[in-house]
């Protein structure tokens, strides 16, 4: 006696014309439109829609990380300073030598396992500790909110430089060190994003109902704040991975972090930054592989935040997810959810 | 002013009629003293603490609206105390002082003895799960980031009910309230008002609580869903002396359910009383007005006379 | 509201604390001392300890502390030892200088951020949606240093149409107009990565709001798409104020490379030079300001929160 | 399966179609022809409605009654053209000859509200939580130019609130949505619904949180207005009571099909479908 | 001395005028007299332009270091105690503010230097001037044009101290106070301070009245671009004329650019200490070693684009203890291999060594670094390399330390600048951190150099001295610097001397 059952989705009727769409096509023209044939078998390659494509990329990435040593042409290390600044597609060295002579192939795969060491770290712990934090402080008591919140204000407050020379003689200078450094660095802020969408549901009724059935506050902030404030926090805190590369070749200036000669994207970045303008050829290639790999690991914040938000808002009070299925009605906002024209023309 | 019975020991053959005593006459309009003193009344004495009581609690919200005003309640385990009235009148306010949502600004509230609305702790959690919410919202009720299986399944796991038996318990749980259990792997936005307001039922049976605050709980549903829940509910309450206190508009559904009944205005109980009596001679005009309405029979008094 | 904004200054007064005892607390571990940076590694002995005794800082470090604070109470930030200035001397114009970039920064942050992230937030998979998803990413990601080279390189030098750097030309500069020319490059170069993160934040958020109830339901009375437009964003302005916020703050506390880059003296410089050298007074005063700028801001952002949702006001 | 006919005559003048549309919709306010509306879902597609064919004549009215989740409340958004992102919709909706179905949101934008007035089913999902009711009224008077200004309009809002059964319209038009009770917020979606004076109200399940009293105030009005200004009523309820209330045309949904069309009093009294007797005659204990 | 224009030869005679924009490297200094703060290049570029002390350094040379001529003082005697020096002093020269300067000003500044007593002495300016007039036990006026200045131990050097040791003018001191000095201070020197905008630029303007001439150009101005590549850009942009130190890879797009790049050797090495008082280094051998398996020329000109010059020994090229025949250490691996295996590290070792990041004059000392640390692995010496920010590395330095516990450290120094400075580097007694060299023998000659005011004496022991250090190698030598600046085309007039600091009258900028 309940509503209908699903059913397996059915040719349109006869006298209807709509034509057969991929399943994801809504009432949209324009999606219809451009559903051309073949894509949809890349679709299903990748997941549908490509969403797989960025948690496809991050895991190539990771891949190269891990097998650099195989596929590295020659040693990171070596060079000779009559090689110095070849261009790309020189002789032996497909991607041009660096200041010191050093094949650019070579240190690019290299440098990725300590870069995404630098990048992904910090940028977990932070997201990890600064979600801990932030709902903690959303949900707390007034005292917890305003101790916890001080406190990050103080951390925040607190020049990052500083910070790292800190650290930097606490500890040895190695990886870890960058990631403790930067973990610090960016917590607080993650924490203010957290602690903002927790504060924004705390009083929403589903949170009195669920503390009403009894949950204690770990399982109201696990279960119930953690899935509403996550979407958010992973949009901005995917966002930091970029910058914590190019945070951690600062902090190697401060002698945190790789030391040289190893080879480490921001350091390379920061190492030929002088030959942007004589080399760009050269200088540009660290670069562009910050970006490439922040931009991956960007849309797989995107792509996650879809995934844990579910397909649609998360009340009217903002910051839901657009889901996957939003695709098929895209053009709904201005477009109108009515009966696609096609399918009844 | 009490609707007190024999102390609320689950076991105690709490069943039909166990609250049903009440102190005072049919009718009488218990809020016409305010300043009475409610202890005052020799019932009490016979059966110890009632499973809930509301004592006098008033509440006036920051903007300045009191929506309640000295409301005095009592019902026993396995109890079932209707509330109508007026919308506005502060019926879901009186719903959130019990579930200690909001702390009243004066006179208190009691369930089992502890005051809801400073548990703290472990032993909240143990209180909490004996008592429960089916609020008059239900889709805002539902965190919309759970699929509506996880709501219910966390208050199983609140109540203790294993990993392993929860998925069993939610099917069966959604089949008691009439879902088809495949709704369970749905997120609130694909779920209709009456299916949203059963997952909620759902979700505050689950703890097996000792009473069921029902805000509303049937506004959404059609007959055939209203009478299977009503069902539930009285089943329930047979079985194993689960109490309610049922807030509703539709007075068919109260006079079905429950015992005694609560009228309130502006605040005010205007009239409370054993849900026959009052039905068959309701002694305020506003009673009388909504009662009228309700069955379709000719008002004795408009509305907006009543006093106020 | 005022209780509200004044419960909020107080509790600042906490966090400032906090930060400046801890900062100074940290330099002076640090390795390094502002004597050497001074008086150059050459320096006899003995003036070393003159000095070292003259400016107290052989004492404890938490009279020296209380030294500080009782001076900074009374509007005293004491001299900076490398410079030997007054730091005020040095703390004001460097604000100055940071105020007006962060405002030329932060007002293409908002702009953009919002422009870029409303753009996407309606239709995340249309064209629309997908160019503001691929810029906004693409900002975040770019490494700033590279991206305020490159535009120095190509509006600067190549075709001359901006200053390279400073604030305004040596050969006859001054004037308003020649300030603003110069802030263009250091403005676009510090917006970029909060741009992209405003961006990306707020199209999510509004995103949520427009694909909600609340959304069907402005349309369902036929508002205009502006309006309907206008309200989501009112409704996703809570997340927009945090990052907006944060980005405000980042930028406050002085974006070192791009006033490196672009030779603008801001704060950032300042106190990174100050630390490099060890030059506690100076890093002292210039922590306490960006402090102060940054609990304002978070003081800001709260009411602003609590103007535009007066429920988060109400108690628990 | 028969679509609804308008089988009263309209109390009121109807006004005339829109100029320019077919003759052939003269008659009807509302005609929906063959719709479906899908969803995906994990477990497949859902079919909330399946090939509904309706029609509500200028002052008549259209009472949907059904099952909970048989797919009233789709009919009701599929109207307004909001039936949700993810919804899959074929067939044709027209409103006074218009083809809404053809209509770019622009269009539709200038239907809503202004033609048809919606009041959903969640009432408190539908008000803007961060603003006064009075604004939000104000909004949609001076969008639609039913009040010539911003100080014209406030006290036209507050008409409205009373009108819709509202005691205290000025506090209610003070309060933000949190502050108001769940029938307080109902009749404040009413009120907003009824502010671009639209020829057509769709209105699910408007009387929900509303005691009985309020109940037959809300129904008085939609009748007087049917009676007064040809407003055609699409309304959706499982209220038995108010179905009857109503009066005008029964539709029976099931399983997202119409199973029964007919005048209230002869579907309420003699249902003709096994399912629509199920239903009137369901109550409390009945079963047992 | 003879002069001779560097540069694209624009000796030529006529022109003036213009406004010089020198990006510099560091930050601005104070131009309060001897308290500076930025180094040697705030003092080239601010107070030796506005100031000058008793003596100064003839600039106007490109062949030779430069030797110490009059300023203030015309000419000066010294007693046989080689500790009394009497100054006769140059008449007629005033200051900017038009008072006139005379030995009253002489001891006023001396005052406010030493006399902790005095109304206008701070402690900085007392701290600061430590360095140069530490050693200074006595002084007064004898007559209107003579000063008569005493010294605790004898010092030969003497006159060079005091070109350091500025002179301002009593009047403006007095008007503003010491504290409010640094800003309106007033010197005799060739540019008269106009404004400071803080942290951006100071500005200066020609001294039309300077007792040399006035100088060519009519505005100087010194702006802060610590970024290489900011430098550049500002160069290229026009935004300045002449920048300090451009990127060496950037020097060939520059010339292509029509800028012209000025360099001369000067008193600057760049080296490794090597902590000689443990394993590996205390062996002389393996020292040695270690200096021979550095290819320095290409370093020096691959690396750094000819911008320096290979060091083979101690004494840097451009000062006066330089020996071309001391040249020792070739680039010569075999040889390393044989001294290794003679001390027995046939199998090499591993090793560390603590860089700075930055710091002033230390050129791209992590690059440098990485490229020795490639031709010592050659060898079999394998390097860590640990960087570090500057002030950390001094300041261990300071304590006798090096930052971060490695086995050397990586830097660069100036000998000779300044000599009163050369005991703090490689003298046994060097309060600085030295590699815990010491030599008695080199000792003995410093210190019999020191005393010597005969210019001669002195440079034959320094030869000495440093050749048994080059032997020693308790340091790994690198390069010498030559100082490079790029100049806007306009730019002429330009000498640059064998010197860390510059003369800029001769300058000018054509329209
Ligand atoms: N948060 C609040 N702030 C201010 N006033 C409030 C708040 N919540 C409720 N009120 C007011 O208090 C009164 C009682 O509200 P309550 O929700 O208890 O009524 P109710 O009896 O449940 O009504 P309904 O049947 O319409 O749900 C109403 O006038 C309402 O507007
Ligand atoms: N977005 C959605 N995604 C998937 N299924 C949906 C969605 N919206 C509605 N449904 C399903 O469609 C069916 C019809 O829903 P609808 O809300 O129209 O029911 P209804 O007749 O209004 O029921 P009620 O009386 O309970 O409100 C229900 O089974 C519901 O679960
Ligand atoms: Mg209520
Ligand atoms: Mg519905």
């Amino acid at each position: 006696m309940t509503g209908p059952r699903p059913v397996p989705a059915r040719a349109p009727r006869p006298a209807r014309s709509s034509r057969p769409r991929p399943s994801r096509s809504g009432p949209s023209r324009s999606r219809s439109a451009r559903s051309r044939p073949g894509r949809p078998r890349w679709r299903a390659v990748l997941g549908a829609g490509g969403r797989a494509l960025p948690a496809v990329l991050a895991v190539l990435l990771v891949l190269v990380a891990a097998a650099a040593p195989l596929l590295a042409p020659y040693d990171p290390a070596a060079g000779s300073l009559h090689e110095r600044l070849l261009d790309p597609g020189a002789p032996g060295h497909p991607l041009g030598t660096d200041g010191q002579g050093r094949d650019m192939l070579s240190r690019l795969l290299l440098g990725a396992r300590p870069s995404l060491a630098c990048g992904i770290a910090p940028v977990a712990v932070a997201t990890l500790a600064g979600t801990a934090l932030g709902v903690t402080a959303g949900l707390g008591g007034r005292v917890t909110e305003q101790v916890l919140l001080r406190a990050l204000d103080v951390l925040y407050a607190f020049p990052g430089i500083l910070l790292a020379i800190a650290v930097a003689t606490l500890l040895e200078a190695g990886a870890g060190t960058t990631v403790v450094a930067l973990s610090v660095v960016l917590t607080p802020a993650v924490a203010r994003v957290a602690f903002t969408e927790a504060r924004r549901i705390r009083s929403a009724e589903y949170l009195e109902a669920a503390r009403v059935s009894g949950a204690g506050p770990l399982v109201l902030a696990l279960r119930q704040v953690l899935p509403v404030v996550a979407p958010v926090v992973l949009v901005y805190s995917s966002s930091l991975v970029g910058l914590a590369v190019v945070y951690a070749a600062g902090l190697s200036l401060l002698g945190i972090g790789v030391a040289p000669p190893a080879a480490e994207w921001g350091a390379m970045l920061d190492e030929l930054r002088p030959s942007l303008l004589t080399h760009p050829w050269i200088a540009i290639q660290p670069a562009l592989t910050v970006l490439a790999a922040s931009v991956v690991f960007n849309t797989l914040g995107e792509a996650l935040r879809q995934r844990i938000g579910g397909d649609e808002s998360h009340s009217a009070g903002a910051t839901g997810a657009i889901g996957e299925s939003h695709d098929s009605g895209a053009g709904s906002s201005d477009r109108g959810r009515h009966p696609a024209p096609e399918a009844t023309r | 002013m009490s609707a007190e019975g024999p102390v609320g020991a689950r076991a105690a053959g709490a069943g039909v009629g166990t609250g049903r005593e009440s102190g005072r006459d049919p009718g009488r309009k218990p809020d016409s003293d305010p300043g009475r003193e409610p202890d005052s009344d020799p019932g009490t004495t016979t059966g110890g603490a009632p499973l809930l009581a509301v004592e006098r609690a008033v509440k006036r919200y920051p903007g300045g609206q009191l929506a309640l005003d000295g409301v005095s309640l009592r019902i026993a385990a396995g109890g079932a105390t209707g509330l109508v009235g007026e919308s506005g009148s502060g019926k879901s306010t009186l719903a959130r002082l019990v579930l200690g949502l909001l702390a009243p600004d004066a006179g208190t509230v009691r369930f089992a003895g502890h005051d809801p609305y400073r548990l703290r702790g472990r032993a909240a959690r143990a209180v909490r799960a004996r008592l429960q919410f089916v609020p008059q919202n239900p889709r805002g009720s539902l965190n919309p980031a759970l699929r509506a299986g996880e709501a219910v399944a966390l208050a199983l796991r609140v109540h203790g009910t294993p990993r392993p038996e929860r998925a069993e318990r939610v099917a069966a749980l959604f089949r008691q309230v009439g879902l088809e259990p495949e709704l369970a792997r749905r997120r609130p936005r694909e779920l209709s008002g009456g299916q949203l307001q059963r997952v909620a039922i759902a979700r505050a049976l689950a703890t097996g609580p000792d009473l069921v605050v029902c805000d509303e709980p049937t506004s959404a549903l059609d007959r055939g869903a209203q009478a299977r829940v009503v069902d539930l509910l009285t089943e329930l309450r047979e079985r194993t002396g689960l109490a309610y206190l049922f807030i509703s508009h539709d007075l068919a559904v109260v006079r079905h359910l429950a015992e005694h009944v609560l009228v309130l205005r502006n605040g005010r109980v205007v009239e409370e009383g054993p849900a026959a009596a009052l039905w068959d001679a309701p002694a305020d005009p506003y009673t009388r007005a909504l009662l009228a309405a309700a069955t379709g029979r000719t008002a004795p008094a408009a509305p907006t006379a009543a006093p106020p | 509201m005022r209780r509200f904004l004044l419960r909020r200054v107080l509790l600042a007064l906490p966090t400032l604390l906090g930060v400046t005892a801890l900062v100074f607390a940290t330099v002076a571990l640090v390795p390094g001392d502002p004597l050497t940076a001074f008086l150059g590694p050459g320096a006899p002995p003995e003036a070393r300890r003159e000095l070292t005794e003259r400016l107290g800082l052989d004492q404890p470090l938490p009279l020296r502390y209380a030294n500080w604070l009782g001076h900074a109470l009374r509007g005293d930030l004491g001299v900076s030892i490398a410079g030997q200035r007054p730091v005020r001397q040095l703390l004001l114009p460097a604000l100055g200088q940071t105020l007006l970039l962060t405002a030329a920064a932060f007002l293409l942050v908002l702009v953009g951020g919002v422009l870029l992230g409303a753009l996407g937030a309606g239709r995340p998979r249309g064209a629309a949606g997908r160019l503001s998803g691929a810029l906004g990413t693409l900002a975040v990601s770019a490494p700033q240093y590279s991206v305020a080279l490159l535009l120095v390189a190509l509006l600067a030098v190549r075709w001359r149409l901006l200053p390279a750097g400073g604030t305004h030309d040596a050969f006859g500069g001054g004037g308003t107009a020649d300030l603003l020319r110069h802030l263009v490059l250091p403005a676009v170069a510090a917006a970029v990565v909060p741009l992209g993160l405003t961006a990306r934040v707020f199209r999510a958020a509004l995103g949520g709001v427009l694909a909600g109830d609340l959304a069907d339901a402005l349309r369902s009375r036929g508002l205009s798409r502006a309006a309907v437009l206008r309200h989501c964003v009112h409704n996703a302005a809570p997340a927009l104020l945090t990052i907006g916020g944060l980005q405000l703050a980042y930028l406050l506390e002085g974006v070192v490379f791009v006033e490196t880059l672009f030779a603008w003296p801001g704060l950032g410089g300042l106190l990174y030079d100050a630390l490099s050298a060890r030059d506690l007074p100076v890093v002292q005063g210039g922590v306490l300001v960006v402090a102060v700028a940054f609990v304002g801001v978070n003081i800001l952002v709260d009411a602003a929160h609590a103007l535009i949702d007066p429920r988060i006001r109400s108690p628990r | 399966m028969t679509p609804a006919l308008g089988s009263a005559p309209a109390p009121g003048p109807a006004p005339g179609p829109a100029p320019g549309s077919a003759p052939a919709f003269a008659a009807a306010r509302l005609r929906v022809d063959d719709l479906t509306v899908g969803y995906p879902t994990p477990g497949g597609l859902v079919r909330a409605v399946d090939g509904v064919s309706l029609t509500v004549a200028p002052g008549d009215a259209l009472v949907l009654l059904g099952e909970s989740g048989s797919g009233k409340s789709t009919v009701a958004r599929s109207v307004l053209g909001l039936p949700g992102r993810t919804a899959r919709v074929t067939g044709r909706i027209h409103l006074d000859g218009t083809d809404l179905t053809a209509l770019d949101e622009r269009a539709l934008g200038r239907v809503r509200g202004r033609r048809i007035g919606y009041l959903p089913q969640d009432p408190a999902g539908a008000l803007d939580p961060l603003r006064r009711i009075g604004p939000q009224l104000v909004e949609v008077l001076l969008r639609h130019r039913r009040a010539a200004n911003r100080r014209a309009a406030g006290p036209a809002a507050a008409a409205l609130l009373a009108r819709a059964g509202l005691p205290d319209p000025g506090r209610i038009a003070r309060s933000r949505p949190h502050e108001l009770s769940g029938g307080l917020r109902q009749r404040a979606a009413l009120a907003l619904a009824l502010c671009g004076d639209p020829g057509l109200l769709v209105a699910d399940e408007p009387t929900t949180a509303l005691d009985a009293l309020v109940q037959a105030e809300v129904l008085d009005l939609l009748a007087a207005l049917r009676a007064e200004q040809g407003l055609a009523l699409l309304l959706v309820t499982h209220d038995l009571a108010v179905a009857r209330r109503v009066g005008g045309t029964v539709a029976v949904m099931r399983a997202g099909r119409i199973v029964e069309t007919g005048p209230a009093g002869q579907v309420l009294a003699r249902p003709a479908h096994p399912f629509t007797a199920a239903l009137v005659a369901a109550r409390p204990g009945a079963g047992r | 001395a003879t002069g001779s224009a560097a540069g694209a030869g624009d000796a030529a005679s006529g022109g003036r005028g213009g406004t010089l924009v020198i990006g510099a490297t560091g930050k601005l200094p104070n131009p309060d007299t001897v308290i500076g703060g930025a180094g040697f290049e705030g003092k080239r570029l601010v107070s030796f332009q506005i100031y000058e002390g008793l003596t100064r350094y003839d600039l106007s040379g490109t062949d030779a270091p430069p030797e110490i001529t009059g300023a203030l003082a015309e000419s000066w005697t010294v007693a046989a105690d080689a500790r009394t020096w009497t100054f006769a002093l140059r008449k007629g020269v005033k200051f900017q503010d038009g008072t006139p300067f005379d030995a009253d000003a002489v001891v006023f500044n001396l005052d406010r230097y030493l006399a902790k007593g005095s109304e206008f002495y701070t402690d900085a300016l007392g701290a600061a001037a430590k360095e140069y007039a530490g050693g200074i036990v006595q002084y007064r006026k004898t007559d209107a044009d003579h000063v008569e200045l005493v010294t605790k131990d004898p010092n030969g050097h003497f006159p060079e101290d005091l070109a350091h040791v500025l002179i301002a003018s009593p009047a403006a001191v007095r008007a503003t106070g010491s504290a409010g000095f640094a800003r309106h201070p007033v010197g005799t020197g060739p540019f008269a301070f106009a404004s400071q905008t803080e942290g951006q630029q100071i500005e200066l303007v020609a001294n039309k009245d300077y007792w040399r001439g006035a100088p060519r150009l009519d505005k100087l101005v010194i702006k802060p671009l610590p970024d290489v590549a900011a430098r550049t850009a500002a160069l290229r942009s026009g935004g300045v004329n002449w920048i300090e130190y451009p990127n060496p890879d950037d020097i060939d797009s520059l010339k292509a650019e029509g800028a012209r790049i000025a360099t001369n050797s000067y008193d600057h090495l760049w080296y490794w200490i090597l902590d000689g008082s443990k394993a590996p280094w205390n062996d002389p051998r393996v020292r040695q070693a270690a200096n021979y398996a550095v290819d320095r020329k290409a370093i020096a000109e691959k690396l750094l684009h000819g911008t320096a010059d290979p060091a083979y020994q101690a004494a840097p090229r451009a000062t006066f203890a330089y020996d071309p025949a001391g040249d020792l250490y070739s680039y010569d691996p075999a040889k390393a291999k044989q001294l290794l295996a003679e001390a027995g590290r046939a199998d090499g070792f591993t090793t560390s060594v603590t860089v700075p990041t930055a710091g002033s004059g230390n050129l791209l000392p992590v690059p440098i670094t990485e490229a020795i640390q490639r031709d010592l692995a050659a060898v079999g010496i394998k390097v860590e390399i640990r960087t570090t920010d500057w002030s950390t590395l001094i300041g261990a330095e300071a304590k006798g330390e090096v930052a971060l516990g490695s086995d050397a450290v990586a830097q660069s120094t100036t000998l000779f600048q300044s000599e009163a400075l050369l005991p703090l580097f490689i003298g046994s007694k060097s309060p600085f951190w030295t590699g815990h060299y010491s030599n008695p023998k080199v000792d003995q000659l410093l210190g019999s150099a020191a005393a010597s005011p005969d210019r001669t004496a002195r440079r034959t022991d320094y030869r000495s001295a440093l050749s048994q250090v080059t032997q020693d190698a308790p340091w790994l030598f690198v390069v010498n610097d030559r100082n490079p600046r790029a100049l806007s085309p306009k730019v002429q007039g330009l000498v640059q001397p064998q010197s860390w600091f510059l003369d800029l009258t001769t300058v000018w900028v054509s329209t």
